[in-house]
């Protein structure tokens, strides 16, 4: 009985050690998180305004805003996520609702895998190809948008999957049992249900795209640009226009780049600034996603 | 051999879930407007058996079947390629162990087999789901709050809207696998009133791992071991003078 | 593609502050009316674009050069050069480095030449009194216009350099390079210099053959004496792109406003007079450029502006 | 039988139409490989592959160009090895914490954020590399240059933790909890269950969030572009300045160097390079994890 | 009351999953050297009541004992918070329903307890591994694949593979979860068998949903219905004359 103590009391001496340097791990992470943000808030909290949010950019620093950059980031991520969630969800289902296990889908899948690790610089040199110069595209917020969904494509595909997964059989078989045809299934029940898990893949694979900066730069985003795209809705028939999305734009991550290239220490702190709003951005994608997810998840149970 | 009692006749069906011989040439007739059991111990193919009659097994792959179920009037065989699964799958309903209703409404989740089958028009829908969930013997528990998730049921009653869900259908055929498995007593005495009452209209074919139940709602009743089929007869038969050891064996409670 | 009013720019980050600042101002003069985009695909890109006819105007921190200008002819493009400004060259060390009060072109050659690589390791490899400590180099990548010139100038051919040195595209990591380091020594463009002044020192250069030591500053660059580091920086105008009135407009505008603008972004202004002379080159339309498609070390600019000019 | 014909037309024309959406995927690889070798043909019938990767210098840009492509192979591996020798460790400890020891409210709430990690701009790490970690390393290793293949490194390596944790903690939960039952019912404890029983069963996930990791690392641009150095520089040592792959594309994308020209060209050699490494890596995780795929 | 042939005593106890009050009052005495049978319709709580002793509940949120269960001679309380539920596991050990062993060696697997117990010398643990698999009645089937993965065993020979692993560590009480509920009436018979034969060292309490086998392998059979232990009694005296009529009617398959 006494051994037996003692040996709990070793066995549990580990366990704690090992609890602590997970917490410290977890922590570490946490820990640079805050240092990253309380870094750039240090730096641009004074420049955060509204006036830095709706101010084109400027060689006077006071003067410089971002707004040609959020509106080009928020049109662009416009772009991607019309281009990319189509798709990936359309992709998703097939392997995991209609793919028959061959040698196809064997290849399908490991290219899917293999894409998600593509650096994103490669995207950029694919989107400069494809895009600019064969598409003749040029260096549009379609360029943009289209590079972004290539980008997250993968990311999509695997969080639909992932999603599509969780959902139990007998729900499937419920539905043939009753004489559903795939698509019905999948229509009434199979996409309804995953819709949880598809928007936090979604929303996180936005959240990179909203931070990427290399592949935007190959296809050639310009820097200084001080107007809006065109605008979306037009006063004339037929009412809607697509004409922004073939203008040139900038986006927040450039903007940032090319600030912190400046030489004037002014502009490292409009880099800080839009540094904060960035993460702001990504911060609420992400809490919304969390959101979504907790309704979902509260709404439908197995 | 067709006989006008007969909905369906097993012919030498076997099945393979991929390297594994999972049925072995079953020969079972299943009588028109009564209720076959199956039973026997865990693992010996009960459920296997009941999903090759709606074509279940099509969902995965590496599933083969061979022999014929051949389904009466039409005779055509049930398990034939030619034949497309969902045209089976529209005559033959199946209600599953563990209740499972879609989170969705108790008037959807009813009304499902009905939206897949083209039915738009309200005023048809409100009628059938009305219609099964009374041969459920659910409607008055549930007729106040259709719109409610069918999650906020008790299991009980889950159960049933799965059967009402199937009913709403008209199926030709009812297949039941371990119903009542997950079941308090109340529940599980319902369920077995309701399948006595449906019998006056649909066939009937209920896996069950209670011989009890066996013995209380089935007219026939076939044992099964090892993916074979031991012994099939009259309910009363099984239940009194089995011909084989094995089926003696079990439904005294040797093992399983 | 192009949208209406639209004046696209696109090439060298070096000239892109300029550029970009008598955009900001233009757009303000014209009330919005007209919209100038300013990219940073590098001098090399710009180019390419600029000849694929996909921009009005071309940034360049160097002269076009000969395959470039190949593929322009091919294309049917024309353009007039016109010089903007000089970004001047300013070698900087550590404000803690107590030994260099001046440096000469051959010093510099000796540091950084080709030669130099693996061999030329410590300060007192390149002159004896100088501390027996590793040396640390800093400079932009081999594939700047400003690391283009000052191998010309220093090493005496173009992108011939030691390999062996740190090397960034963003001169501010650069300066963090230097700052950081008490036995670095860097190069880059001066107004980096001029907005750290608080954290380097520029060392004062002997040119070839000449005896005092000259600090690189807005007068010693204007009036010529700070050699060989200057150099002139471009706008390349296409000649199809003259049709239109705003592209006429802002160019015009750029050089009236240049004298102004570039000071105020930290490089150093061409004098009046040649601003007056390139206005001239341009009304003339004059097309080609004065280079011949070879960089060249210490030209002047008022002769460039009156050289004959090649397409 | 017209209705079911019907049916099956519509069946069978969204079955073409989603397989279509799953081939694209293909065509985005196929589009890669061929953008990459197309331009890289033209490098290479200039420079031999033979001196693309023997030789030691890779100085593509200077009067005297040089093409051996290995100091920039061996900045990237190094930069990767640095941060996966901090992602990977730190990766799978937060992924045992928080599957195994954090309360399932902690976890719902952690997991998200350590994702946010993952989503900063990789410019903010690069600047937070050189201005903030580099200077304080500096302090503890006076050798330590400017510029360097550590302080990225790590930075890098705390940026891919959320990628490594995150599928390895989706595969130890997973482990199915009776076999976590199995282990406590022994009287083991937490540490024991996880580090002789969840790590072993969940091993092929934990290669699978390993190999995404090595991708991430090695595809990483913007951090090593900022803070390694740009130099290209055959050198196994962590405290000299680097250059990656990465950001010798990045370099010059953003460079003077004339399109059409072998200088041009040379970052779609790199960009293929790149290419099957990543590749290689992600072949090497398939074949594991089809190969050491646990029963449960 | 201590008495000496008690192995443990159930006093008063009660859990809750959270909101559901899943055991209500329950008390019972646990006789040493006995294999007690607890049997109850799905869902009754016989597994929640059997994971009490050796608080596998603990692992989970939001659950909550009430109660005592003492272990003798100790008089510990296996229930209190104070109890470092380690140190009762190291004393409980339990076999699951479904075989689950881990996926290491069938040599890891028995051994695993005794190196979470720190024992790391080759010769002990080759002894204990070869006297527990013995004591499984497996060790003539896998003597000559130790070193194999657990997993390419069959399922009887996986739970016997389970039983061995518990047995290694010496436990005082061994808890078994429905352990044949998965396995063919061969494999079923060798561990009903084993069962009586380790009776003679260890207290043994058993969940099964086969009323048969607890007739044929225990001493006293416990019956609970919603939560609640509705009758206690010898084996014999349960299956011939119950006290209680819901007792009665579910030993002759009214439901269940
Ligand atoms: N999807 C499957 N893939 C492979 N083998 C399967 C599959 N489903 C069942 N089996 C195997 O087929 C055999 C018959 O299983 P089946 O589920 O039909 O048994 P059952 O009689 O319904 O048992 P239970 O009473 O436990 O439900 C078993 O050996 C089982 O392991
Ligand atoms: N983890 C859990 N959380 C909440 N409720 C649970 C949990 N496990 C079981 N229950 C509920 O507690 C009650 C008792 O369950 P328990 O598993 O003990 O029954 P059982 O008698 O073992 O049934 P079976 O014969 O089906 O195994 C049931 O109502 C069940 O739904
Ligand atoms: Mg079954
Ligand atoms: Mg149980």
């Amino acid at each position: 009985m006494k051994d037996l103590k003692k040996l709990i009391r070793y066995n549990k001496l580990w366990n704690y050690l090992f609890m602590i340097i997970g917490l410290l791990a977890t922590m570490l992470g946490l820990i640079l998180l805050c240092a990253l943000m309380v870094d750039l808030a240090v730096d641009g909290a004074p420049r955060l305004s509204y006036k830095f949010l709706t101010s084109f950019p400027s060689r006077f620093p006071e003067e410089a805003g971002i707004l040609s950059a959020w509106v080009g980031s928020f049109l662009l991520l416009l772009v991607t996520a019309l281009a990319a969630i189509p798709l990936g969800i359309a992709a998703g289902i097939y392997l995991e609702e209609y793919g028959k296990k061959n040698w196809l889908t064997d290849i399908i899948e490991i290219n899917i895998v293999n894409l998600a690790g593509v650096p994103s610089i490669v995207y950029g040199l694919l989107a400069l190809g494809l895009f600019v110069y064969f598409l003749k595209f040029g260096e549009s917020i379609l360029t943009g948008g289209l590079t972004l969904a290539l980008l997250i494509l993968p990311m999509v595909i695997m969080a639909t999957r992932e999603a599509i997964r969780a959902i139990p059989n007998l729900i499937r078989e419920a539905s043939y049992a009753l004489g559903a045809t795939k698509w019905q299934t999948v229509q009434w029940h199979i996409i309804p249900y995953s819709t949880g898990g598809i928007l936090t893949g979604i929303i996180i694979g936005l959240s990179r795209a909203i931070g990427e900066t290399a592949p935007i730069i190959t296809v050639g985003a310009l820097t200084f640009i001080a107007f809006l795209p065109t605008s979306p809705i037009s006063m004339d028939f037929p009412f809607v226009s697509f004409k922004w999305l073939m203008d040139p734009f900038t986006i927040m991550p450039i903007q940032m780049f090319n600030w912190v290239s400046r030489p004037q220490k002014e502009f490292q702190l409009n880099a800080a600034a839009a540094g904060i709003i960035l993460m702001v951005m990504t911060l609420l994608m992400n809490g919304l996603a969390i959101y979504i997810r907790y309704r979902f998840r509260k709404k439908i149970k197995w | 051999m067709v006989n006008s009692t007969l909905k369906s006749e097993v012919r030498n069906l076997n099945f393979h879930y991929g390297d594994l011989h999972a049925l072995k040439n079953i020969n079972l007739p299943i009588e028109r407007r009564k209720v076959t059991a199956l039973i026997g111990p865990s693992g010996c193919g009960k459920t296997t058996f009941l999903r090759c009659f709606n074509r279940m097994h099509d969902l995965y792959p590496h599933n083969r079947y061979g022999g014929e179920i051949i389904l009466y009037p039409d005779g055509i065989n049930i398990v034939s390629p030619e034949i497309d699964p969902i045209e089976i799958r529209m005559q033959i309903s199946m209600v599953f162990q563990k209740p499972n209703p879609f989170p969705k409404s108790i008037y959807e989740n009813v009304a499902y087999g009905l939206r897949v089958r083209g039915i738009k028009k309200k005023q048809i829908l409100d009628e059938k789901v009305e219609k099964s969930l009374r041969g459920a013997a659910l409607w008055e528990e549930v007729k106040d709050r259709l719109y409610d998730p069918a999650f906020e049921l008790s299991g009980g009653q889950q159960q049933r809207l799965c059967i009402a869900r199937a009913l709403a259908t008209d199926p030709r055929i009812l297949l039941f696998d371990e119903p009542t498995s997950a079941l308090d007593p109340t529940a599980t005495s319902r369920i077995e009133a309701l399948i006595v009452e449906l019998k006056k209209e649909v066939t009937i074919i209920i896996v069950t791992h209670n011989m009890q139940q066996a013995a209380r709602v089935s007219d026939y009743t076939a044992f099964m071991y090892l993916g074979e089929l031991i012994e099939f007869d009259n309910t009363d038969k099984i239940f009194t003078t089995p011909a084989n050891r094995l089926t003696e064996e079990y439904i005294t409670g040797r093992f399983g | 593609v192009a949208a209406d009013n639209l004046i696209r720019i696109d090439g060298s980050s070096t000239v892109y502050p300029i550029t970009e600042a008598v955009a900001e101002e233009f757009q303000k003069a014209k009330r919005g009316e007209v919209k100038v985009t300013v990219g940073i695909s590098g001098t090399g890109g710009g180019f390419k674009k600029f000849c694929r006819g996909e921009t009005d105007i071309s940034d360049a921190s160097r002269p076009i050069l000969k395959k470039e200008m190949d593929i322009c002819k091919e294309a049917g493009i024309k353009y007039v050069e016109l010089p903007v400004a000089f970004d001047a060259i300013t070698v900087v060390i550590n404000p803690k480095n107590n030994w260099i009060k001046s440096m000469s072109a051959e010093e510099l050659k000796k540091m950084w030449e080709p030669a130099a690589q693996g061999k030329v390791m410590k300060w007192s490899d390149v002159n004896p009194r100088w501390p027996n400590h590793k040396l640390s180099m800093f400079g932009p990548g081999a594939d700047s216009g400003t690391f283009d010139y000052f191998t010309g100038a220093i090493n005496g051919k173009e992108k011939a350099s030691r390999g062996d040195f740190t090397a960034s595209e963003d001169d501010n990591v650069l300066v963090q390079g230097v700052a950081h380091d008490k036995y670095a020594i860097g190069y880059f463009g001066l107004a980096y210099y001029v907005e750290n002044k608080d954290k380097l020192k520029a060392v004062p250069i002997v040119n070839k053959g000449a005896t005092k030591s000259v600090l690189p500053s807005l007068k010693t660059v204007m009036d010529g004496t700070y050699q060989p580091l200057a150099r002139p920086i471009f706008i390349y105008v296409a000649e199809k792109a003259l049709a239109k009135p705003e592209v006429k407009e802002f160019v015009t505008f750029y050089l009236r406003h240049a004298q102004k603008l570039v000071k105020a972004v930290g490089y150093v202004p061409l004098s009046k007079a040649h601003y007056d002379q390139a206005m001239k080159n341009f009304n003339s339309k004059k097309l080609g450029t004065g280079f011949g498609g070879k960089n060249e070390v210490g030209v002047r600019v008022e002769e460039l502006l009156k050289r004959e000019s090649h397409l | 039988m017209n209705h079911s014909q019907k049916r099956k037309i519509k069946e069978g024309a969204i079955e073409t139409i989603l397989f279509l959406c799953a081939l694209f995927s293909v065509f985005i690889t196929l589009g890669i490989v061929f953008i990459l070798s197309y331009e890289s043909f033209g490098f290479f019938k200039e420079v031999s592959l033979k001196e693309f990767f023997t030789g030691t210098q890779w100085t593509p840009l200077f009067a005297e160009p040089k093409f051996g492509i290995l100091p920039l192979i061996m900045g990237t591996l190094l930069t990767t090895g640095i941060a996966l020798s901090v992602a990977l460790p730190l990766g799978l400890l937060v992924a045992v914490y928080l599957s195994e020891f954090a309360p399932h409210k902690m976890r719902e709430i952690i997991k998200p954020v350590l994702e946010l990690l993952a989503a900063v701009p990789t410019v903010v790490y690069g600047y937070f590399a050189l201005l903030f970690l580099t200077p304080i390393l500096q302090r503890f290793i006076p050798d330590l240059s400017g510029f360097n293949a550590l302080s990225p490194g790590i930075i890098m390596g705390i940026m891919i933790i959320p990628y490594v944790s995150s599928v390895s903690e989706d595969a130890m939960i997973a482990v199915p909890m009776h076999i976590r039952e199995g282990s406590y019912a022994m009287g083991a404890t937490k540490f024991q269950t996880a580090f002789k029983v969840i790590i072993p069963s969940a091993f092929s996930g934990i290669a699978a969030a390993f190999i995404i990791g090595i991708s991430r690392a090695i595809g990483e641009t913007m951090v090593v572009a900022i803070a390694a150095g740009g130099m290209p520089n055959l050198t196994a040592n962590p405290l000299e300045p680097v250059q990656t792959l990465t950001a010798y594309i990045v370099q010059v994308s953003l460079g003077d160097a004339p399109h059409g020209t072998v200088e041009y060209k040379t970052i779609f050699a790199a960009g293929i390079t790149l290419f099957f490494m990543t590749l290689g890596f992600n072949i090497l995780g398939f074949w594991l994890r089809k190969r050491i795929r646990e029963v449960y």
